[in-house]
């Protein structure tokens, strides 16, 4: 059965996820923890708590995909498999796509499950939860998106984890704005189709322009 | 003119603080500007010109 | 007028003849630069009238604002010097693109500086999340982004073309940061008093201003041939023009 | 396995190459030409180019000046088309140490189509059988590498570029590539190789001295 080179590597990827659980565990791990920290360090009071919600949870969702972007790259510079890529003729941009999506799979997928619960945690309001999930399910796709072209950035640098967030967080930025203002503006029984819309947008655009510059970026590595 | 003394021009109607520490800051960095470039050319020329007589000298050598 | 174009296209890329050209030019940059930063100040810090609602703060504007107009207009030159090099693999694009960065990023430096220092007597406090100091904000961690990665890389020439891309995705993401910051501003802070942009200003204070913003796009070209020339010297240090200059 | 590769023309030249690599000049005024039956051996010291030189012939790096021509018009006009017909092996080897042989097997193989049995019968080949459907990590270096060497058997490239297949491998498999090589040539495929391992009694060998030019 043939899959071609991007469909077999999809394939590959979440196998080794499946192997390595730690990888993606860790920083969902992360994710509560962080969430955890609001409370105790400025105000445990609900009310307090359920007006911050929103924002907490997509801040620690934002550098939980940091985390786990790190790695999307750097073992396939280091083992060579990025050199095969390029080597099978294939595009790099429907690759870069395909990682893409399976970063978004084991990191922004199990964030947006996991994220109800951390409402629970910080008292978000009821009506919320719904703006919630909608807006991690299209925010966190861009993450990965942008994410992806950071961590084919520093690839092949020494200690690129740190750099790479440094690259992205600024451009995180406007996603990060509209997601926190969608679940915030629900929680206080206001429309948030307009925030979402946005995401969406965004989204798109990311999805059609980000893979050329992962592209361009990961024919760097090679060129060692 | 607005200014009546240079005393009251320095005062800048009770905003002296911010209005120089703005320009102060503004040369501060202008100047950094003006002299990273100057100093690292001048490094550069003696360095290479260093380079090149000592290469010179071991060409003679040789 | 192509042909025009494709001559001086080849002229640019060029180092030897970028190096000779700009030699004439620098002094007559540095005599401009100097004549309307005087002129600019003089009249802005003499002759402009006091604003009715700032007072006599109000004259920051006229570093504030043209260095934030600059520090964004550096980064899209940068980008653009980047694409350059990434399409054309012309070398001087890329140290063109590299001295942009810390000159943009020292402009982006005196908006942040001058904007707070001008929020105190304006708004009673230092920092304000104001929606052009915010998006001034990232784009100076944009710049640094470019900067480090640009070191962090093992090659020169890697790190100028993953600079350049990073450069782009930040140009691209620009416009949606400061949307995004202005959308975000609007409905946190409505009716704030705003540092700048004012309905109509006097014709004594906009004409300072405007002799400012063009002084230090002057100032900035100067800066940028001045440091590029640095560049010049050392990639080409081995090439036999380089060493007539070193000793005549 | 595939004997088909003598049925595909391969011309692979290269005119008036010139790299150069941080200041320093790697080759310059470089011609060559690799036809069917050929198996070309780069050679010289550390740090002469070699490895630079396969990536550019492999299309990998594009940084040179010159030519490079597959069938007379050049190599990026058709690359996927050039890819599909050439199998290029770098010293990493891209084998992923949680999985399997089979599966990194049936990944390095996936521009092609190969069906799951020949996967097996190259594993066996190359003395893993046994071991298909064990993790990786639990073999050793030289294993691992065969891992990625018995897609030779597989893959219907007719050209190889491989960049120092030796290295790691035990005394049998280095008579196995040595067969490889062999057998691959005489079928009317090609080779080009970098290699300090002697390679004299394959007839059609052709040896480039790399490292002669400097800056």
């Amino acid at each position: 059965m043939s899959l071609g080179l991007v469909g077999a590597t999809i394939r590959r990827d979440l196998t080794l996820a499946a192997r390595n659980p730690g990888e993606w565990l860790n920083p969902l791990m992360f994710f509560l923890m962080v969430a955890a920290l609001f409370p105790l360090a400025v105000d445990p009071d609900p009310k307090f708590l359920s007006k911050i919600a929103g924002g907490v949870i997509w801040v620690a969702a934002l550098l939980a995909t940091l985390l786990s972007l790190d790695a999307l790259y750097k073992a396939d510079v280091e083992d060579g498999s990025l050199e095969q890529w390029l080597a099978s003729g294939e595009s790099l941009y429907a690759m870069s796509l395909g990682k893409a999506l399976v970063h978004w799979c084991i990191s922004g997928l199990p964030l947006t499950l996991m994220a109800p619960l951390l409402g629970l945690m910080l008292s978000l309001p009821a009506d919320a939860y719904q703006a919630l999930i909608f807006s991690l399910l299209v925010g966190t796709p861009v993450l990965s998106l942008l994410g992806a072209v950071g961590a084919a950035l520093t690839a092949g640098v020494r200690s690129g984890g740190l750099l790479l967030s440094l690259l992205i967080l600024p451009l995180y930025i406007p996603v990060l704005i509209f997601a926190a203002s969608a679940v915030y503006h629900a929680g206080i029984g206001m429309d948030y189709k307009g925030q979402i819309g946005f995401l969406g947008a965004l989204l798109a655009l990311a999805a059609c322009l980000t893979p050329f510059a992962s592209a361009a970026a990961l024919k760097l590595n090679l060129s060692r | 003119m607005e200014f009546n003394s240079f005393a009251e021009f320095i005062a800048m109607g009770g905003h002296g603080l911010y209005v120089w520490l703005s320009y102060g800051l503004t040369a501060v960095v202008i100047a950094w500007n003006v002299a990273q470039p100057v100093m690292r050319r001048r490094r550069l020329l003696k360095e290479q010109a260093q380079r090149l007589r000592r290469e010179k000298k071991h060409d003679a050598k040789a | 007028m192509w042909q025009w174009l494709k001559r001086l296209y080849h002229r640019l890329g060029s180092p030897k003849w970028f190096y000779e050209i700009t030699a004439k030019w620098i002094p007559w940059l540095a005599i401009i630069s100097v004549v309307g930063c005087v002129t600019g100040l003089v009249l802005g810090l003499l002759y402009a009238p006091a604003d009715y609602l700032q007072g006599n703060s109000f004259r920051i504007i006229y570093i504030h604002v043209p260095a934030a107009i600059l520090a964004q207009s550096a980064f899209m030159m940068m980008a653009i010097a980047g694409a350059v090099y990434l399409i054309w693999k012309m070398k001087m694009a890329a140290w063109v693109a590299k001295v942009i960065a810390p000159i943009g990023a020292g402009f982006c430096l005196i908006a942040l500086f001058t904007g707070a220092i001008w929020g105190k007597p304006t708004w009673g406090t230092w920092w304000v999340w104001d929606a052009r100091l915010t998006s001034m904000l990232l784009l100076l961690f944009l710049y640094f982004g470019v900067m480090a990665l640009q070191q962090a890389m093992d090659s020169e020439e890697s790190g100028f073309k993953a600079a350049a891309i990073l450069a782009l995705v930040g140009l691209v993401n620009i416009p949606i940061i400061k949307y995004s910051v202005e959308w975000w501003n609007t409905l946190h802070q409505p009716a704030t008093l705003k540092l700048t942009e004012k309905p109509s200003m006097h014709p004594d204070m906009l004409i300072p201003l405007l002799i400012m913003i063009v002084t230090t796009y002057v100032f900035f070209a100067l800066l940028v041939i001045l440091r590029t020339r640095n560049e010049i010297l050392w990639h080409e240090r081995k090439r036999s023009w380089v060493k007539d200059i070193l000793e005549p | 396995m595939p004997a088909s590769s003598g049925q595909t023309t391969i011309d692979l030249e290269a005119r008036q190459l010139f790299c150069e690599r941080d200041d320093r000049v790697l080759f310059d005024h470089l011609d060559l030409r690799v036809r069917n039956g050929d198996l070309l051996q780069l050679a010289g010291p550390n740090g002469a180019g070699k490895t630079t030189l396969l990536r550019l012939l492999s299309g990998l790096n594009r940084d040179f000046d010159g030519e490079l021509l597959w069938h007379g018009e050049a190599l990026y006009d058709d690359y996927s088309g050039y890819a599909s017909l050439r199998l290029y092996q770098g010293h990493l080897a891209a084998v992923k140490k949680a999985l399997t042989p089979l599966e990194n097997l049936s990944w390095l193989v996936s521009q092609w189509s190969v069906a799951e049995d020949d996967l097996w019968q190259a594993l066996d080949a190359v003395e893993l059988g046994g071991y298909e459907e064990t993790p990786c990590q639990q073999l050793s270096a030289g294993q691992q590498r065969r891992v990625a060497l018995a897609r030779l058997c597989v893959a219907p490239a007719p050209l190889w570029i491989l960049d120092e297949p030796f290295t790691a491998l035990d005394k049998y498999g280095v008579t196995w590539l040595e067969q490889q090589l062999q057998k691959k040539v005489e079928s009317g495929g090609a080779v080009i190789i970098t290699s300090h391992h002697a390679l004299e009694n394959i007839a059609s060998l052709q040896q480039l001295e790399l490292g002669s030019v400097r800056a």
